[in-house]
């Protein structure tokens, strides 16, 4: 029988995965879907859990999570396109400028 | 027969997302980021939750990964050059293991608790999924829904601007 | 009208900040007489207080105004309460008497950014007022914390050349200060809420009654009491002082001198004293000693100063000294004489920046060395300045003596007789300091050829400074005017304070008739 | 009449605010001064009048109170007035002194450019003198006290474009300070003492009346009263506080006769005889008085021999004398004191005031002749008795009656005091025997004095020597009559045995003041020892005694400075280290300033350098400089690195729910 905590279980997997992901790229689109990939794995706690409780609150959130991923998308995406304009590269080691 | 589907997908998804992080090129951690969406999809239906799987696959295998596959094209990113990040590589790989350790021991010894409703699968048969996504979005939820709206809004204006030639 | 007397006193000169932001930044001189009128409103619009009768009979508060502000949940109640009795009345009329008198002395000193300066002025005098009647700690602690923005500005930006410095020091100084007293107030809220005792939001008199331990009172004492003795300033935390009162501009440091230095002492009264009865009777002897430190190393400190603001500044320091060591005698007497004499040291030691600021704007230089003659260009100077300078030596006929013989006459009184005496020394320091720095001031030939040309008062100037001459006679000759009313205050407070001392020491045992008659 | 009481110190405070007001707008000399004279003339004649209504009345004591001045608690003081016999006594000395010096003033100060600033200070100095002499409580007396010592700074500081006048002034105010200290200290003790005996008062009368519930003879008594003394000392320049006063003589001659001779520096004493209920009840204060008065009696004496300044001569003088009003005050000899203190004033205000017309004359030669000697320096002076005859014998009357020869006015009152040393039960044969070496120093310097400036060769310059005028009458009449004062103001105290020659005259003065002193005297048993009580012989020996002293000194004198006027010269050439100390005052100003000036100044320079510059401020400008120095090494934890900023947020999480489920 599959259980909450089966798919809690994955979902932290795929949470650590994003993590690494995101600790190891240097490349700031694969860091960006990196960050997706956490954002579903919460996504998926969510639902879950709203499966399990017999709620529909937690989907809503998702419903919002998901806007608000969207919206990231929109504004991130646009952040590299601005960022490679003026150094041509999207390379996160060439984001230094908050250094001291 | 539930079981094997969601080991199934479980195994999926966890190598696919694997492969976000590994692959050189970026265009082919979006495609590997894509497989997983999808699989995620397939492990909503079976948590009986057909509308957020129709969601997923549309605004993130759909919306989000064209936008970002589209950035990758429009930027002409080529596979990444091959550097030793073993520095990077044992710090992140160990982080990540321990994040897992301990959301690990937090999952298993915790117990879910929280305001339980009254949606089982046979309500949900009977309503039909999106319709009580619907009722409560569209209620409950609808100052948060309206936000929302402004959110992308703002969102959508903020992009324009940021991407904009000469600003 | 006088059910809400003081919101209107206290406000109106905000009312008037906000008016004064529509007038164009160029107008200076209606910028000026604009500031000035307010300021003017607000004195009368007080002056009822100063007339009631009630004060001499009643030590309670009167003028009560009492409305919900903030609360949050069913915790937390933080109440618009005010109130004036004896003990804030004259501070409360000192502060709007003042006020005019600042503006009307930078008519011609400010020269940059006239509007941001008076808006500033105004929004201090609300600031002080407000701090002055509020019953409520929260409120009192919002007024405290707001009295500070306006002055750092006033140093940061219209101040000499080291302002920033200054600015800063005193800013961090009084904030360090009023942070330690905001966990203190939070305790002691937190703890009255505990207790279940009956209490009124944040209301201070109502705190009154609370039965704190004397473990926790201890150390709430010392927060409250560390907060207030940098703002009086008591030594050792006095050191912000001279560089505040040196670099702020001539209205800073009047303000600053006059009302915000009471602010301190004032606390303590209000405050410190009676919440904390037990925690106050342990810590007596040190506080006095250090006011005693404070008088006679100020007046050492002062004696040696080149500078006349920063010697008007070190004087403070053994001015409010002597404030406090009648506070601390924790009599009547004493009391009084602490009371008058914060009156006292805000008109003479304001008058005192004045005067430095008079010769400031002629000769753009406060160093005494610079100076020496100027009684021969200048005779109505010389005269205001050394009734002055008498009034804040305490010569007896002005308001300094009395004060500080009430003071003393307290201290000698109480358990603190030999602090007194040692107090008392201070009279002659005061003598050296101040008659040093009006000899070589004043006196003598004329050294310096740029001193040739100095005029005299105008007069503005001279009409600036007659009220202050006024009433450092009038206390000095008849201060029952105004300590008729702060007794009924001070007897109350005394009561509050005493009557929750375990071990009250009756002040007036005569130890050494007793314990060393030697024959 | 006592009603009027008020107006006494009231017209001098009318004269100060006309003049003060709007003297510098009037610019008439008659007009200032002709109000400022009459004002005090007013008061003079109001004192009159309550003086001898209470000759007449058979209640010696009177209080009025205008008002309330501070009521807190316990604490009432009044602003009022007490007049009886000691404080009527000392308002016709003040007027009356007061009144004929305004008069000279009008004709010393003409011409000054600060005429009626000086007339506003003189007629401040008068209300506030009359205070401390009518205030019916202590704390109104100190006004009056400060008051003095206010006037006193800022006549001296007149000519405040001199230095030294300005100098001189500041010291006088400071060390009045040191000793206006002790009066405070007094003061509150007193108050606390009686206080917690359920007395809280600082009413003169109340004090006297409960002055028996303290000890007699202990420590709070001992104490209050050293700390009055102290006051005293401050005021009337005693031993170690006496050296502002030779100081003061920066000040205008006619200030130096009412404030520095006549009336001021005669405070101490007033307080002393005001207080006697309480000094009475201190035997070991009072034996400290009376030393210190002897001491200084002689000591200034010594330093006043030696003089060239005419003025520092009379300063030394007067505190020589002011000793002796001490000692007799010490000795239990109230009303001898006060005695002394009435015919010091007549003689010592006369001899300033001649002083005056002296140098007012030489002053006018010089500024004739276009030169710029000295015209205080007595080595510059001789013969002038046939210039000025009028000065010269009102000096020389004055001279007289100082050095206490027969029958003029010094001689009564010193001999008194002098009897009272050797014979009262307080005294000491060691007490007569200083006092009486003092009064043959003192009779030598003064006709030292005399000789020098009146007689012998006219050694002023040539050019100068012809334009010495006799001064105008303004200056000569106040000298006529404080010169006859001089003369026959002794009579009033005759001594018991002279009276009982001249047919049992009593000795008014001391009858008079009798209520005020009785009854000290006889609860301390202040008297007379018996077994000399009535040993005429034995009063006329010791009469004898000091008189043949004064005569050898003033034969001394005429030796040096008449007959062989080469002696001086050969003496100082013996006894150069002697001299040299004597004339440079013992170096006491001197070891003041390396003492006490300059430690006080290093300390204040050392807690402002050292301990607020370095300590305080270094300790928070070292938090400073500490938060910033640690801002700035945390700063390079701030790589602008992204990887590492993501990694610190995992490492967060991490901890945080580690600690959360493991902890």
């Amino acid at each position: 029988m599959i259980t909450v905590y089966h798919y809690m279980i994955l979902s932290a997997i795929i949470f650590s995965i994003g993590t690494f992901g995101v600790l190891t790229r240097k490349n700031a689109i694969v860091i960006f879907m990196c960050i997706e990939l956490m954002l579903n794995a919460v996504n998926l706690t969510f639902i879950a859990l709203s499966r399990h409780l017999q709620n529909m609150d937690g989907q809503i959130f998702v419903f919002f999570v998901m806007t608000v991923a969207a919206a990231e998308a929109a504004v991130g995406l646009a952040l590299m396109i601005a960022f490679y304009r003026n150094r041509e590269s999207i390379d996160t080691d060439d984001f230094n400028m908050l250094k001291w | 027969m539930l079981s094997i589907l969601f080991y199934l997908f479980a195994v999926v998804s966890i190598f696919s997302a694997f492969y976000v992080t590994k692959s050189r090129s970026p265009v082919n951690s979006a495609l590997w980021l894509v497989t997983t969406f999808i699989c995620f999809a397939v492990l909503y239906i079976t948590l009986d939750a057909p509308f957020m799987a129709a969601i997923q696959i549309m605004v993130y295998a759909g919306a989000i990964m064209v936008l970002i596959v589209f950035v990758i094209m429009l930027l002409n990113l080529g596979t990444a050059v091959k550097k030793r990040y073993t520095h990077a590589l044992v710090w992140g790989g160990g982080m990540s293991i321990l994040m897992l350790i301990v959301t690990n021991f937090f999952i298993r010894r915790s117990i879910p608790t929280g305001t339980v409703g009254d949606i089982t699968t046979q309500t949900i048969k009977s309503y039909g999924h999106t319709e009580l996504i619907g009722r409560a979005m569209f209620t409950d939820f609808l100052l948060p829904f309206e936000i929302a709206s402004i959110l992308l809004l703002v969102a959508i204006i903020g992009a324009v601007v940021l991407s904009k030639r000469e600003v | 009208m006088a059910d809400y007397l003081l919101s209107l006193i206290t406000f109106f000169p905000l009312l008037g900040m906000l008016i004064l932001l529509f007038i164009p930044r160029d107008n200076e001189g209606l910028l000026k007489s604009f500031a000035l009128a307010v300021t003017l409103v607000t004195f009368f619009i007080s002056l009822p207080l100063a007339f009631d009768e009630v004060f001499a009979t009643s030590g309670g508060m009167q003028y009560r105004e009492f409305h919900e502000w903030i609360s949050v949940g069913s915790f937390f109640k933080m109440n618009y309460s005010l109130g004036v009795d004896g003990i804030s009345l004259w501070l409360l009329l000192l502060t709007t008497f003042i006020s005019p008198i600042t503006i009307l002395s930078t008519w011609k000193a400010v020269d940059k950014n006239v509007k941001g300066f008076m808006a500033l002025m105004l929004l201090l005098e609300t600031a002080m007022l407000g701090a002055f009647v509020s019953l409520d700690l929260f409120l009192f602690y919002f007024f405290w914390e707001l009295m500070l923005i306006p002055m750092y500005f006033l140093i940061g930006i219209w101040g000499g050349k080291n302002r920033i410095y200054a600015a800063v020091k005193f800013f961090i100084y009084t904030a360090v200060g009023s942070l330690l007293m905001l966990v203190a107030i939070i305790f002691v809220y937190y703890y009255a809420v505990k207790s279940g005792a009956p209490i009124d939001g944040f209301g201070v008199q109502a705190f009154y009654n609370l039965a704190i331990p004397s473990s926790a009172q201890h150390w709430l004492f010392l927060a409250f009491a560390v907060s207030f003795a940098i703002k009086v300033p008591m030594f050792p935390v006095h050191t912000w002082l001279p560089d505040a009162h040196t670099e702020a501009p001539t209205a800073g440091s009047v303000i600053l001198a006059a009302i915000m230095l009471k602010m301190g002492t004032y606390g303590y009264v209000r405050f410190a004293m009676p919440l904390f009865p037990e925690a106050l009777h342990t810590f007596i002897p040190y506080l006095a000693l250090l006011s005693v430190v404070g008088i006679i190393y100020g007046s050492l400190v002062a004696m040696m100063q080149e500078d006349v603001k920063k010697l008007v500044a070190y004087s403070s320091v053994a001015h409010l000294g002597f404030v406090m060591l009648g506070i601390f005698a924790l009599n009547m007497q004493g009391m009084a004489g602490g009371m008058i004499q914060m009156v006292n040291h805000g008109i003479s030691t304001g008058a005192l920046f004045l005067i430095v600021g008079f010769i400031y704007e002629r000769r753009h230089t406060r160093l005494i060395s610079e100076f020496g003659g100027l009684a021969h260009k200048m005779p109505i100077f010389a005269t205001i300045f050394l009734i002055v300078t008498l009034s804040s030596i305490g010569v007896p006929g002005t308001n300094g003596f009395v004060g500080e013989f009430l003071s003393l006459v307290g201290a000698f009184e109480s358990d603190l007789r030999w602090y007194a005496v040692v107090a008392t020394t201070g009279v002659i320091f005061a003598a050296v300091y101040m008659l040093w720095m009006y000899q070589r001031v004043m006196f003598g030939k004329i050294t310096n050829p740029k001193n040739e040309n100095l005029k005299d008062l105008s007069a503005r100037e001279i009409i600036l400074m007659v009220p202050l001459l006024v009433f450092i006679f009038w206390i000095g000759v008849y201060p029952n005017t105004f300590l008729r009313k702060m007794n009924p205050a001070i007897e109350l407070l005394l009561h509050q304070v005493k009557s929750k001392q375990v071990a009250v020491v009756e002040p007036v045992q005569p130890v050494i008739a007793q314990n060393i008659v030697l024959k | 009449m006592y009603d009027y009481l008020w107006l006494i110190p009231f017209f001098p405070l009318v004269g100060f605010v006309f003049n003060g007001l709007f003297g510098k707008k009037i610019r008439n000399e008659a007009v200032i001064g002709g109000i400022g004279t009459l004002m005090i003339f007013l008061s003079f004649l109001v004192s009159c009048g309550n003086f001898f209504t209470l000759l007449n009345d058979s209640e010696k004591v009177h209080q009025q109170v205008i008002a309330s001045w501070m009521s807190v608690g316990q604490l009432q003081i009044d602003w009022g007035f007490l007049f009886d016999p000691l404080s009527a006594l000392m308002i016709m000395v003040v007027t009356g002194v007061g009144t004929l010096i305004h008069l000279y003033s009008i004709g010393y100060m003409h011409g000054e450019t600060g005429f009626y600033r000086y007339f506003a200070y003189l007629n401040l100095f008068c209300f506030s003198m009359l205070m401390l002499v009518l205030g019916n409580n202590a704390l109104v007396m100190f006004v009056g006290w400060e008051g003095v010592g206010l006037c006193s700074y800022l006549l001296i500081g007149y000519y405040f474009d001199k230095k030294s006048a300005g100098d001189a002034a500041k010291k006088a105010f400071v060390v009045n300070r040191i000793g206006d200290f002790g009066f405070l200290c007094g003061l509150l003790v007193l108050f606390w003492s009686l206080g917690s005996k359920g007395v809280w008062t600082f009413n003169f009368v109340e004090i006297a009346e409960n002055a028996h519930l303290l000890q007699t003879g202990g420590v709070v008594v001992t104490v209050v009263t050293l700390a009055f003394f102290l006051g005293a000392t401050g005021k009337s320049a005693q031993i170690p506080l006496y050296t502002w006063l030779p100081d003061a003589m920066e000040g205008p001659t006619p200030v130096s006769a009412l404030i520095h001779a006549a009336t001021m520096v005669t405070a101490g004493v007033y307080m002393i005889a005001r207080l006697n209920g309480l000094f009475g009840m201190a035997p070991d204060t009072m034996m400290v008085i009376a030393v210190v008065g002897a001491t200084t009696a002689i000591f200034a004496a010594s330093i006043g021999l030696a003089q060239n300044d005419i003025k520092r001569v009379l300063a030394y003088s007067t505190v020589s004398q002011l000793g002796y009003m001490f000692l007799a005050m010490g000795v239990g000899a109230f009303s001898a004191g006060i005695f002394h203190l009435m015919t010091h004033a007549f003689f010592k205000a006369c001899l300033f005031l001649g002083s005056g017309s002296v140098i007012h004359g030489m002053h006018h030669a010089y500024h004739k002749a276009h030169l710029h000697d000295d015209p205080q320096d007595m080595r510059n002076m001789g013969g002038l008795r046939k210039k000025m005859p009028i000065t010269f014998i009102t000096f020389l009357v004055s001279t007289i009656a100082i050095s206490g020869l027969p029958f003029f006015s010094g001689f009564f009152s010193k001999d008194e005091i002098l009897w009272w040393a050797f014979a009262g039960e307080r005294g000491h044969w060691m007490l007569w025997l200083v006092g009486a070496i003092a009064a043959g120093m003192t009779a030598f310097y003064m006709f030292r004095l005399v000789f020098m400036t009146f007689f012998g060769e006219q050694k002023t310059d040539a050019r100068a020597k012809d334009h010495i005028p006799e001064s105008p009458l303004t200056i000569t009449l106040p000298l006529m009559i404080l010169g006859t004062l001089a003369v026959v103001g002794g009579f009033w105290g005759i001594p018991h045995a002279l009276g009982n020659i001249f047919g049992h005259m009593p000795n008014y003065l001391e009858n008079f003041l009798a209520p005020v002193f009785e009854h000290t005297q006889e609860l301390n048993g202040l008297e007379i020892k018996p077994e000399m009580a009535h040993s005429a012989a034995l009063e006329f020996g010791m009469m004898g005694v000091s008189v043949g002293i004064a005569v050898f000194g003033i034969f001394l004198a005429w030796v040096m400075y008449i007959k062989n006027p080469a002696l001086p010269g050969k003496f100082v050439a013996s006894f150069t280290g002697l001299w040299r100390v004597v004339y440079n005052k013992w170096f006491i100003d001197e070891l003041y300033a390396a003492v006490i000036v300059n430690n006080c100044k290093r300390i204040g320079t050392f807690l402002w350098k050292g301990i607020d510059v370095k300590i305080v401020d270094g300790i928070v400008n070292g938090t400073a400089w500490a938060v910033k120095g640690i801002g700035g090494g945390l700063r390079y934890t701030q790589s602008g690195f992204l990887h590492n900023y993501a990694m610190g947020m995992v490492v967060g999480v991490v901890v945080i729910v580690g600690y959360y489920i493991f902890g």
